[in-house]
């Protein structure tokens, strides 16, 4: 269990490391950074605000419903609050297991879990405006994926 | 444990993002009114406060609700004690 | 493009962030290491031999493939050869794009085709004996997966 | 360019993990026997070599081909000059 809410910047080696097992095997890891300026999005920064406890406890729900879907050895989710810039690291999930498949699909059901569940708000700066970015449908389609699969295969 | 606590029942009540921009605190003190047993009951209460609170809460189908921390929705209880946070869709990640 | 073959250890952190860019938003990265003692495989060391010249064209190949199915802004694939212990880092595979979803299964993707397709064998070492490792039905089954997936989703 | 080069038309062979070890060799240099125009064809020519080559070569379903650093199969053509590479199925990754 390894759940962190914070301002630092964190280093995808060291979380990797932290990870590394003899029983391991697989790590699976995602990253999300800011995407800025040269994008079409035109962002020149943006602040993150959050629920301090629910943030953690909904981050720890959704570890602990991945690890009852997948036999996992650890997970690691770090997601960053405050003001960032283009290019800056965001969010981190990374988890281990024994099977590859496992790993994968773990990590992209955290992130799609994070992205509809976690109380996180992005306020971005274009032009010295800023605006709340507005949630997307794409994520809420990308949630419900997964319990369209549990139907279709038992996965459990 | 016998009750010497006199203090009348009151809420904290939470609000992120645009909604905190709107009514101006993230986080205040409330009594809880009488005949009050749910969010949905508390909402009226709410917007009563101030222009902005009631611009906060005009869409309540664009309004996530959690009452001590876990999601619920306008059928969650309220008691005593409780904290109840009112935020837009979230967009962390 | 960048494929590399080599004996030495790499770092995570340094690969992704070679891959960071404004343009980017998502990084998904899969690191395979190696099993040991405390798993059940009992494995004490492996050595990992490939086919010079044909692994670096077939994952580059993989590499190609990848980017025809999926829109990629960055593709990094490392795989180590010689001696190797438990706990090692063996394989990584990471991929840059502006969605997430692209960059999850195109990491897949390139991990289950170098699994079947890149030349590389492992002879393990346990109680001093050395054995071949033996391909297995299920890293097949996962490469085959893409080609269902592509015939059910029109996906291209 | 004029052809001034009169050497034997030949191949290169190669061999990797458990075939490696049974024919004792990562890479040959074999003469072309005539008639032979796809990899079917030289199989027989290598397992004559020596027990090791043909205990390498005996169960062709389990091994892999792959003609100038390319996957093929047992009908793949194979001409002058070409290196022509047998291996068990790959174990990377």
């Amino acid at each position: 269990m390894a759940v962190r809410v914070q301002t630092e910047d964190f280093d995808a080696g060291a979380e990797t490391r932290a990870l590394q097992d003899d029983t391991v095997g697989a790590i699976a890891l995602f990253i999300g950074t800011v995407r800025g300026l040269r994008s079409d999005d035109g962002v020149t920064a943006m602040t993150l605000e959050h629920y301090p406890g629910m943030t953690e406890s909904e981050l720890e729900r959704i570890e602990n419903e991945a690890r009852a879907r997948w036999p996992l050895e650890d997970v690691t989710i770090i997601h960053r609050v405050g003001r960032l810039f283009p290019g800056d690291q965001i969010v981190l999930v990374a988890t281990s297991s024994a099977h590859r498949k496992a790993a994968f699909d773990a990590t992209e059901f955290i992130m799609d879990f994070l992205k509809t569940d976690a109380p996180f708000w992005k306020a971005e700066e274009r032009d010295g405006e800023t605006s709340w970015v507005e949630a997307r449908k794409s994520d809420d389609d990308a949630r419900e994926r997964w319990d369209v699969d549990e139907a279709a295969t038992g996965k459990s | 444990m016998t009750n010497t606590d006199v203090a009348s029942p009151s809420l904290s009540i939470r609000y992120f993002a645009w909604m905190r921009e709107h009514t101006g605190s993230s986080m205040e003190r409330v009594p809880l009114p009488d005949g009050v047993s749910c969010v949905g009951d508390l909402v009226p209460h709410l917007t009563a406060i101030s222009a902005g609170h009631a611009l906060a809460l005009k869409n309540l189908q664009a309004v996530r609700v959690a009452v001590n921390r876990n999601y619920g929705d306008l059928d969650t209880p309220v008691a005593d004690g409780d904290e109840v946070a009112f935020f837009p869709p979230v967009t962390g990640g």
